[in-house]
């Protein structure tokens, strides 16, 4: 048996809720860190070391020193897992490159200059190769354990390539539309197993687009025009009265970092 | 002697502490994610979802915010059974929140480790207790909004959700569990809070019938109360070069939100039970330790363990419909919302134009509004440690700071 | 065992649901309180409010469940065995080694069972199913039909398949024709009467509504249509159903006749030990048809929808001679792209008319 | 457990069995021996088994020794992903679960008094190897047993005691190519498919028998069916990606086709007709 592997958690700009979601596990996080040591993790330890194996990151690179400090953990780690959307796929944070820098500084500090150094918002898989990539805002638990598993026992994890319907059947969950919402699940990489839906809330896509998203498909059966629907969603398409921008922007909330190379798209680094 | 503690340690987000000469300074060093902007021009729909990103340890409490401010802006009064529900939710997050900071991040400074692994180490049932009421806070809030990381089920002017009457009752065991586990809490940590003394300005939320965290007027313990629509017109933000957090002030040059504010400012409202708690752990208000902003959270956590057991009777006995099918009619406005987040006063306001796209945002942060108050504090404290060794001088100054609670990537979000 | 029709009063039924929960775990259909309109299977517990809610759904018809009847032997994830890492397996504990009641079974899944008796029976048999299925006594009821009913077409309307004993609601009361001896013995507590002939032509005419509130239709008989699947070439309305396809396999995941699974080892925290689940699959989902290398034989939409047809209505038509559907609706109900099973069906046969 | 077909019921729980020897067989590929259930394994060439390695999940494997060897048998194994990865971890005395043999054979039965040309592509060879060895224990029941196989590169060659073997005896005419020679190379270098077309055969008498990555099969096929081989005279034998082996959890489908039923081993014209035979696609069409 070799000796334990040694595992940091970092984190880049965002809410600190993936990192919640882990301390939350309980006793079976305190069972699966028997398995390891923990030699960094600022928000519960106080001491912290340079050296380890297995980094899990949280977060998305903001300022222009994230990008150093960030391949220099990279460099470090055997192994590095993008925790959650922020890292995976940049969430709400790159929705901020929607707009011009100045434009924001200006909004929130008044001050089209302060402060600087900060560059365009991007998740932490575009600037350095992972090895796992966990989603969810906040990372879905089943999800980190599962990847957690796979690290110790060396075994690949590939994201699910099925939408989130999925989980919503398999749990008998009523479907959403029912209760004349809007859901993204149908197009939404599941493994949250239907966290949102669950609780009768459309599902935002907080785990981004599948591979293969029928997302003109969705544009289609969400937008209010003239097609034949059944009375579900008929009812749904009626009340919401979605534009395609709307729509677009709905998907957007999770998923605008791809967008970034955009030619539009005024980058700050 | 100079002190640099870069990153701050066993806090929510990135912040660096250095004082040298006599001087103190506190800098937030997270990066700004702009949130004000960018939610402008997005739907209502996504605003208290996107809002509740701020932060992953409140995200109740901004939901909370961001619905109270765009219904405000629509002209939606809420039903008293929707209030009762999000007042649990509320509890639920303070309760998690506190019982974080005093097991997780707080607490090992108490048991001169450095962490609660090593803690747990030496005596793992305080972990485990920790962890119990952390759970019991998560629970509340699961049941109600269906996860607390970031809440599903709360939407404008209802929920997409209502817990069973089973669901609800249920918890009524684990509450009564919880608060013996507070009874141990409260021995544990009777007598470890470090002395000091500073008289400031308090700011809390205050309601004529309850201990307020959801609602209540705008209240400053130098005897004004003000609407809290009124926040902005009161409370001055302010720009500092060093951080990327701004600060605020009120009558005085900083004030402090938070347990302490809140406890100062409402002691007389408290449940029975956390009366107890507070006069066990010689807790009086007005209290000017700053250091007893971690005790004040004890006496919290027993009065939101308490007080939930009452609101889950009121909330079984009100058969108001929470739930609703029936989409919201935006109109053009602008609102503003506040609730006390377990850190202090959290102020959203929002303008909306007709269709329902947000025009204009703006969040005041408890953290922020601490920010001047702690470094105030920073800088009384150092002087009194004259004599100590760097290392010992430096841990005072991050418990102080500690205290607090802060939470950074809220405060420059 | 000879098959006889018996009546017995609605009055009657809440005491004979007590009997028989008494007896054994009961399964049947229940409807979500937060949401009406939403039913589900679920085992039933003794409690009066509970029984009443059931006695209600039958007496008065519930629509179909969300997810099928099937769920009851073959559930959407259930565990296989726990094994240990070093090789050690423990057959897992059948939750349910006793003998089990299903009731309110509408002729629509009473069909699809015996559908899936064939698949799963067929050699080597699945245990699992087996097994669970010789553990059960089923009770069905007839149902009317909602919009996206087409059991007409199917020939399931008056399906009676591997049911012990059938429900029609008749006036005050209920038709119950006992189909095998455990269906005869579920009646023994009760007061029943032989059926009269006026009673049995309230059974005709309940049937005889239904069959007459069938709206959707298709345009041809099943072995035609399994012809046309075979020998035309239908890409336009594939291309033209796979615009709005999701692949979200709820089509599937609903489907009372599908029978698909994925399987996965579960690891425990200790890394040594964990179970081996099967869950519900989809040939809708994009990895369905991945081969190792990376090749996915239906990587492009159009080919699921396509197989979707060519699976329920040529391929096991052909193995089994029955198409794999039964006109339940479920696939419809639940597609949020809007893609109606008939509609695509009469699309195919027009576009196959066509052609010729 | 016994040969697939007299297992009536199938409850998917594998039986465990040992790891009785590793070898090293090429860069990623390794050759696993593995104890009998009951110390009996009977099986015919060319079926499968399920490996689970747990924890890890399960997965196909074609077993590679003789039929006629009944204590053990061998399964060759190319670490790809998640099962087979993990089995190459493993060493000597682990453990494993088998579930199986599962699939039709090769039909040696239509092969009696036939010349046999085996086509390995790669690992095919892996899945070839059983029914080579059995012809070869079965000699005069057979014509000419001519064997082409194909590799990346020298160092790619499996099993290569074998090989050498059925090349120095005169029971097997071995024809060997690499895609890429390297210095410790001298043989033929070029595509394995192109053999089909350098030796001489009597394509009437001829079965085929081809087993690589899609690539090979399409070739093979094409120049076999140029030489006026019959369509039901090439056998392919096909992988997928499946959890059953019993034509239950449907994954394998090719039209109408359960590879791990009605295979895995197929023969043209069975497959030519159907779409998703994707290795039966012929380079023209
Ligand atoms: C009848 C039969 C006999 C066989 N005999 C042999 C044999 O003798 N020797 C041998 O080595 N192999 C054999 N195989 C092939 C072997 O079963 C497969 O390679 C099998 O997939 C290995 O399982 P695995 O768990 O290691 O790989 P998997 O984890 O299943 O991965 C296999 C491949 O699938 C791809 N993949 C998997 N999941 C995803 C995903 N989510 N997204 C994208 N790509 C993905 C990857 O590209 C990977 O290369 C046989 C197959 C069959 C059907
Ligand atoms: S609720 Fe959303 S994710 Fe669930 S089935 Fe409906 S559309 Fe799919
Ligand atoms: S339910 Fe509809 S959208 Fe989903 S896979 Fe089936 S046909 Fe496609
Ligand atoms: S294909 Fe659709 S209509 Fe047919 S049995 Fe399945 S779910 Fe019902």
């Amino acid at each position: 048996m070799r000796s334990k592997p040694r595992i940091a958690f970092f984190d880049f700009a965002c809410c600190e809720g993936c990192q919640l979601v882990v301390l939350r596990l309980g006793e079976e996080l305190f069972e699966l860190l028997e398995h390891v040591e923990v030699v960094s993790w600022r928000e519960v330890m106080t001491t912290a070391s340079d050296e380890y194996d297995i980094a899990f990151c949280e977060g998305s690179i903001r300022w222009q020193k994230d990008i150093e400090r960030i391949k220099k953990i990279r460099e470090t780690a055997g192994t590095l897992v993008s925790l959650g959307t922020c890292a995976s796929i940049g969430c709400h944070n790159a929705i901020r490159n929607d707009w011009p820098l100045d434009t924001l500084r200006q909004t929130v500090y008044g001050d089209p200059e302060f402060p600087q150094g900060i560059i365009t918002a991007r998740p932490i898989t575009a600037v350095v190769e992972v090895d796992y990539q966990t989603f969810g805002c906040p990372v879905s638990a089943p999800e980190f354990v599962k990847v957690f598993k796979a690290i110790l026992t060396e075994q690949e994890y590939s994201p699910p390539n099925r939408p989130v319907c999925v989980e919503c059947k398999l749990n008998d969950y009523p479907c959403v539309y029912e209760k004349n919402q809007v859901c993204l699940g149908p197009v939404t990489r599941c493994g949250c197993n239907a966290a949102c839906t669950g609780y009768g809330d459309g599902c935002r896509s907080c785990r981004g687009l599948m591979d293969g998203a029928n997302l003109e498909g969705a544009v289609r059966a969400l937008m209010a025009n003239d097609i034949k629907r059944h009375p579900i969603m008929e009812r749904v398409v009626s009340t919401h009265g979605l534009s395609e921008a709307d729509i677009l922007q709905m998907f957007g909330a999770y998923n605008t970092w791809p967008k970034v190379e955009r030619k539009d798209y005024q980058y700050e680094d | 002697m100079k002190i640099e503690i870069n990153p701050m340690t066993r806090v929510e987000g990135h912040a660096k502490l250095d004082a040298s000469g006599d001087k103190v300074r506190f800098a937030v060093t997270e990066a700004p994610r702009f949130f004000e902007a960018l939610v402008r021009d997005r739907s209502y729909r996504d605003v208290s979802h996107i809002a509740s990103r701020v932060c992953g340890i409140c995200a109740i409490s901004h939901a909370c915010a961001a619905l109270k401010a765009t219904e405000d802006a629509f002209g939606i009064t809420t039903g008293p059974r929707i209030r009762l529900l999000r007042r649990l939710a509320c509890y639920g997050e303070v309760l998690s929140s506190h019982a974080l900071h005093l097991y997780f991040l707080a607490g090992p400074d108490f048991f001169k480790a450095s962490s609660a692994f090593e803690l747990a180490a030496s005596d793992p049932e305080i972990l485990r207790r920790g962890n119990r009421l952390k759970e019991l806070g998560y629970v509340l809030c699961d049941t109600v909004a269906g996860r607390h990381t970031h809440p599903v089920a709360m939407r404008l002017n209802g929920f997409t959700f209502v817990p069973a009457e089973e669901d609800l009752t249920a918890l009524l065991h684990r509450l009564e569990n919880g608060l013996l586990d507070l009874q141990k809490t409260v021995s544990l940590f009777k007598g470890r809070i470090p002395e000091m003394e500073r008289e400031t300005e308090y700011v809390s939320l205050r309601h004529p019938l309850h201990y307020a965290f959801y609602e209540g007027d705008l209240h400053s313990s130098e005897g004004k109360t003000v609407p809290v629509a009124e926040y902005s017109r009161q409370i001055r933000e302010e720009v500092i070069s060093y951080s990327t957090a701004k600060y605020a002030r009120w009558h005085r040059d900083s004030y402090m939100v938070g347990a302490l504010a809140r406890f100062n400012n409402n002691s007389d409202q408290l449940s029975p039970a956390a009366g107890e708690a507070a006069a066990e752990l010689g807790l009086e208000a007005p209290c000017y330790n700053p250091f007893a902003n971690t005790t004040a959270q004890i006496v919290e956590m027993v009065h939101c363990v308490e007080d939930s057991m009452n609101l889950i009777e009121q909330i079984v006995s009100t058969d108001h419909p929470a739930e609703t099918d029936e989409p919201v009619i935006p109109v053009a406005g602008c609102g503003v919302g506040a609730v006390e987040a377990p850190r202090g006063t959290l102020f959203h306001e929002y303008h909306y134009d007709g269709s329902g796209k947000c025009t204009f945002a703006n969040m005041v942060i408890p953290t922020a509004q601490n920010l001047a108050n702690l470094e105030a504090d920073l800088n009384a404290l150092l002087p009194t440690l004259a004599g100590r060794d760097k290392e010992s001088t430096a841990l005072r100054l991050e418990m102080l700071a500690r205290a607090y609670d802060p939470c950074i990537s809220c405060s420059s979000h | 065992m000879q098959s006889s029709i018996r009546t017995f009063a609605a009055a009657d039924l809440p005491t004979l649901l007590h009997d028989w929960v008494c007896s054994q775990p009961v399964m049947g259909p229940k409807e979500r309180r937060d949401q009406p309109g939403f039913y589900y299977f679920d085992w039933i517990e003794s409690r009066d409010a509970e029984l009443k809610r059931l006695a209600r759904l039958l007496a008065d018809g519930y629509g179909a469940t969300t997810i099928p009847p099937k769920t009851a032997f073959f559930p959407t994830r259930e565990p296989l065995f726990r094994f240990a890492t070093d090789g050690h397996v423990v057959p897992e504990k059948k939750e349910q080694e006793k003998d089990f009641l299903l009731v309110g079974v509408h002729p629509c899944d009473l069909a699809a069972l015996s559908l899936l008796d064939r698949a799963y029976g067929y050699p080597p048999a699945d245990g699992r199913w087996r097994q669970r299925r010789r553990l059960a006594t089923i009770v069905g009821i007839d149902c009317l039909p909602d919009d996206y009913c087409f059991c007409t077409s199917m020939g399931t309307s008056a399906s009676r398949d591997g049911c012990d004993l059938f429900l029609t609601p008749i006036d005050g009361g209920f038709l119950a024709e006992v189909h095998s001896s455990k269906g005869q013995e579920l009646l023994q507590g009760t007061h029943t009467e032989e059926a009269r002939e006026k009673d049995l032509l309230a059974g005709e005419d309940f049937l005889g509504k239904k069959i007459a509130a069938t709206g959707p239709r298709l345009q041809t008989g099943l072995e035609e249509f399994a012809e046309i699947l075979e020998k035309t070439d239908l890409s336009d309305v594939w291309e033209r159903t796979a615009q709005r396809c999701y692949s979200c396999g709820s089509c599937n995941t609903t489907c009372p006749t599908c029978f698909c699974f994925d399987m996965e080892d579960s690891l425990e925290s200790n890394l040594t030990s964990g179970v081996r689940y099967r869950s519900w699959g989809s040939c809708q989902l994009l990895d369905f048809a991945l081969i190792a290398g990376g090749t996915n034989t239906r990587d492009i939409r159009c080919q699921r929808v396509a197989h979707r047809w060519h699976r329920k209505f040529l391929y096991l038509q052909r193995q089994f001679d029955r198409p794999y559907c039964t006109g339940c609706g479920r696939c419809s109900r639940a597609c949020t792209a809007d893609i109606n099973i008939v509609d695509v069906c009469n699309e195919l046969i027009k576009l196959a008319k066509e052609k010729k | 457990m016994t040969v697939s077909g007299q297992t009536m019921v199938i409850d998917y729980i594998p039986v465990p069995v040992s790891v009785l020897q590793v070898i090293d067989e090429a860069p990623g590929v390794k050759t696993f021996s593995l104890s009998a259930p009951q110390d009996e394994m009977a099986f015919e060439a060319g079926q499968f088994v399920q490996i689970s390695v747990f924890g890890y999940g399960e997965a196909p494997f074609t077993i590679c020794s003789s039929p006629a060897q009944r204590h053990h048998f061998e399964i060759c194994v190319s670490a790809v992903g998640r099962v087979s990865n993990a089995l190459h971890r493993l060493a000597a005395g682990d453990r494993v679960g088998m579930r199986g043999p599962f699939g039709n054979p090769f039909p040696l039965e239509r092969a009696r008094g036939k010349d046999l040309f085996f086509v390995a592509g790669g690992t095919g060879m892996a899945c070839l190897r059983s029914v080579i060895s059995h012809c070869r224990e079965h000699r005069s029941d057979y014509g000419r047993l001519i064997i082409a196989s194909g590799v990346k590169s020298p160092e790619q060659r499996l099993f290569v005691p074998d090989l050498r073997l059925w090349h120095q005896d005169d029971q097997t005419e071995l024809h060997e190519t690499v895609d890429k020679a390297d210095e410790t190379w001298q043989g033929r270098v070029g595509v394995v498919a192109d053999i089909i077309n350098e030796i001489d055969f009597n394509p009437r008498n001829i079965i085929a028998f081809v087993v690589g990555p899609p690539i090979v099969f399409r070739f093979a096929a094409q120049n076999f069916l140029e030489k006026g081989v019959a369509e039901e005279n090439i056998y392919f034998s096909l992988e997928r990606r499946f959890q059953c082996g019993v034509g239950k959890c449907g994954h394998c489908q090719i039209n109408d086709l359960y590879v791990c039923q009605d295979g895995p081993v197929f023969s043209y014209s069975q497959l030519k007709a159907r779409s998703e035979a994707v290795e039966a696609t012929l380079p023209d069409s």
